[in-house]
């Protein structure tokens, strides 16, 4: 019974450490292919997402804002 | 008086047991630690307050229907409080010292060994019969070697929530020890010349990386360990909203009000289960003793590991960052750095140690996963 | 054609009853006592908009599975809004100027004479046959005198939530009202020469006693009376965040985002008690009279202390700065301000009177528990 | 070894399915819409990785305790997120332009005859056998042509909780396609000389018109029709908040922690009615096309009554302003304005616009009351 | 059967349609009586609602905040 | 029975008024007796608290702070 327990436990500990293991050796693999694709094919040097794509543009924003400023308060 | 005699028999004085006033010290004490001696004091001061309210007779606070019971019912059997914390740890977390240096990942992989190691040891006090804890037990008490808050109550609130008081103290508590425990074990484990290698610059991440970072991640646990999903893919939504540019406003919630307001309930609701039935047990003393043999395993696996990579590598590791790899962000890598300034005074390890710190984040909330498909 | 015979009969026109009218009309009356005479204006805005939600006919609002009685069922049922709402309250007090001079707390304890005094005129109508008030319903009429409104719904909520809406629409009408109120009371029974009365300035006061003075009061609380300790260990709770200075970003948190969202639902909850049925009922008015009653009783009781403490102690004690023992934090001081300034011109009150003012919200939280343990 | 056969038991790579697969895919598909092309970001992020999380095999995460499924009950069922969301609505709009030109509101009445025609075309598709929708489901696909995120939710999750995912999904994926889809539609519809129609400033809108608008509105739908009082209460009242000038506080929380912390929620509660069971259904490509037909015959009949407009009144009406009337806030109303711009280099319709586009959310709400009231 | 689910939508439609052209036009005359009525009675330019009433003025509350700084820190 | 319930009333009121004030009595010894021993035994001018403990000090925030930055943005 006290053996089993230990057994059970020395069992949980190898598989455990294992998959940890397993798992975040795979984790290194993918980040790596995923840098590597990156790399080649996304290279723009952080505009493919910082970009406005459709959103509006700071200049659209600000005419905006005039707009609904002068709107709001047409003395000014 | 009949009314005065009903409000002696309602009063604490009347109805104070030593338990109780054992545990009112303890919630005191946490307050100390958490204020005085600032060891993470958003959850100190937050589970000492909260264990001293529950800890007052003759009223209904931490049970039925008071104010702390409906927040442990709503926010922790149902993990949803955990959750969301780690939601808001990935919006505030930086995988880029990650990404520049993935290989950083085995450290924290090594770390979690202590993990483990723990779980041994419980079922291993069980057997000489100086315990009695159950697999499912056994199981939550070592993931307090994970080194990570919300993991571990995550995992205590699935497996083991009447040890769930003293698994969360543990765990923050010795989180906050960081920089008394591992020092002396690092440099036990390590030569001055090893604590003095200093490592090369990491390379810059693009924003496109640190995108897809988190949805690699989420699908590799999808596929891979289901169990630990929910965890992981909580961290994955909070760093995926921080860092992909179109909701700031979400990422800023979450890293401000959202968090601040769950950790405030989550630390309320951990000290509802400090009461004097539940804590004042023998097993506590064993989980604290276990909690902090599985903090010094895991440091001394992720040096080792450290000191494995520096021969193997290319280029140099320094094995200090190994120690990192218990998570406990960004205390961890912090004392990394200072341990290797005082071998080198132009060795800033920070970053590179930044990056073993966030992969034991994700490394424990594998092991999380692990033991919830094996315990669970 | 059917469909349009449908739409009529659904519609409010149809549907509409007298009461529900009139109760429109007193939620909108509330919105304009908000809007435009800035009474209260968090709690009026919100309660009277909730008001004219929950009287519209036809549509579950206030009832069933709608918004608004959910959300009185998840937080005023159960005690979670107001309690929240004094962590908050906690988080806003500056404690310091009872710090300075503890013996405020008699001035706070003297004007809790109101909310007894209410009670027993409660149940002397009930007696004389002019209204039907069982014990609770009294004692939870008579929290209106303690001038705070979490408080008053707190114990409203445990007591007599038939009675919510009416005891929390008097108690934060008559916190609105306390400049119109006070000052005739102060008046008539203080001399111009009383009202001109300089005080000592106060002594400063350090951390240290900022950070000791909520768990002194929650201990005290814990020991004497613990069915207090649900409110007054928020209120504590809230004060040891905001003095403590190590968890900054909680107490930030709870002074702002959290505080208001549940000051929105919390208004909008109360008015769900303002429907027709409820609230259009003789005991209202009873409640509403009653109310100022205690108000004005509280405010003479804490200014006929003040004349006390002047003759007894060896400092001058503006007998004026009584008034502001009913708590209305911080209307009362001002107003206590305001009525020595017309004495006085040299004579500023304001942090002198900030003592009884929060002395007097511990007052009546500590009345409240008084109510709970002997009607509840 | 059987803990190795557990593991890949409970892996993903053997539990999954093709449907899971293909939703994982849509859910990654909606995350690139949302992160790389920018529709609507703040829904399609959330909702895309609350569907891939809901689709990993062998965990409970949108089923069970899962706490996507957990959020679902809590947040949709019950109606309350979009009625906050729609809180925060009123607190964000400024009805100002439609208060300088109340005739506006005709043109956001027009556009909502797609949701009728989608309605009928929903029952003809049943009709003639090729889809099986009764008639509260194609009551609430034909919400999706009201161009309004929470209305939709709203409804759906009253009338039609089975297809909830799939209107969501049409509803917001629609709204971020309005800059493609409008333009074609309005020119078709209009002359060059039309669209270069410039219109008469807009007069200035008092203080008080703006705070009793909400409660005019409130009043009107009280009497008419109730069903749609409890999502026309929420945005008048957080509109009242913004307007009234006294409860800053809580108005300002409302616009940012409040409404973010449910918008997180509550598109991670939409995404776990992408299931694979629940999706992959042919009601799903259904509701697709009909989603679309509804948006463009929303902004065709909103185009044409701007014409009529333009006809019958003494001041020039720039029938391109119609197209807004769908809501789709505020990007209708900015296409409106560019396509005014290509006609006329001169003519900013940008305010002009504004007027029928948050006169579509009035008007589509009121039309999700009539679904309401005849579906339900 | 089919034909009454379409009979069903187009009566939908038209009462439906109907009752929000209704209540539209309803809250056009509604809105345009509320600005007159604002117009007549309530002319101030915004001042009814932003003056400061019962509560405290700007000075008030600069004083107050003087005062428990000073408190707090009687050295300054 | 209306002797009674004003019977009661009176007895909840004078026990209450009584507890209230006892409470506070004892509250104003207690608060006296902490502020003594904090003068006493904790007289450093707030430095007790405010000090940083084991946290980083302004400057370790600093430099890690710039280290970051540095590591995200290589080119300032
Ligand atoms: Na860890
Ligand atoms: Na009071
Ligand atoms: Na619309």
């Amino acid at each position: 019974m006290e053996g089993d327990l230990i057994g059970r436990g020395v069992e949980l500990m190898l598989v455990g450490m294992g998959t940890v293991f397993v798992f975040l050796t795979l984790l290194v693999g993918a980040t790596t292919l995923m840098s590597g694709f990156v790399d080649r094919y996304l290279p723009a040097p952080d505009t493919t997402a910082t970009q406005p794509g459709d959103g509006p543009t700071a200049e659209e924003v600000a005419a905006i804002a005039v707009a609904i400023a002068r709107h709001r308060n047409p003395s000014s | 008086m009949e009314l005065i005699e009903q409000i002696w028999l309602g009063s604490g004085l009347y109805q104070l047991t030593l338990g109780r006033f054992v545990m009112i010290c303890v919630g005191l004490g946490l307050l100390y630690l958490g204020i005085v001696k600032r060891f993470e004091p958003l959850l100190l001061v937050t589970i000492g307050f909260g264990g001293v309210l529950s800890n007052i007779p003759g009223v209904e606070i931490a049970t039925g229907d008071g104010l702390l019971h409906l927040t442990y019912v709503v926010g922790i059997e149902t993990g949803v409080f955990p959750l969301v914390i780690f939601m808001g740890v990935g919006a505030l977390t930086d995988f880029g010292p990650l990404l520049a240096n993935p290989r950083t990942l085995f450290l924290g992989a090594a770390a979690q060994f202590g993990i483990f190691a723990t779980l041994l040891g419980a079922l291993g006090l069980t057997a000489i019969g100086w315990m009695d804890f159950s697999v499912r037990e056994a199981a939550a008490i070592g993931i307090i070697g994970g080194a990570d808050g919300p993991t571990a109550i995550y995992v205590a609130g699935q497996l083991a929530p009447n040890l769930l008081g003293a698994i969360a103290v543990a765990a923050y508590s010795y989180m906050a020890l960081v920089p008394l425990i591992q020092p002396p074990i690092i440099k036990a484990l390590t030569s001055e010349k090893e604590r003095a290698i200093e490592m090369v610059q990491l390379r810059h991440v693009s924003q496109a990386e640190r995108i897809l970072f988190p949805l690699v991640l989420l699908l590799l646990v999808a596929l891979l360990l289901p169990s630990a999903a929910p965890l992981v893919g909580m961290l994955c939504f909070g760093n995926l909203m921080r860092e992909c540019g179109v909701v700031d406003r979400l990422s800023e919630t979450t890293q401000n009000a959202l968090i601040n307001i769950v950790t405030i309930f989550l630390g309320l609701a951990v000290g509802s289960k400090l009461s004097a039935e539940q804590f004042l047990v023998p097993s506590t003393l064993g989980i604290l003793v276990l909690g902090m043999v599985a903090f010094a395993i895991g440091t001394a696996s992720g040096v080792l590991m450290g000191k494995l990579m520096n021969r193997l590598s290319k280029n140099p590791v320094n094995p200090v960052i190994g120690a990192a790899g218990v998570s406990a962000v960004p205390m961890a890598a912090r004392v990394a750095n200072t341990v290797g300034l005082e071998a080198n005074p132009h060795n800033i390890l920070l970053m590179h140690a930044m990056g073993p710190n966030v992969a034991g984040v994700i490394g424990s909330a594998v092991a999380a996963g692990v033991m919830i498909l094996f315990a669970g």
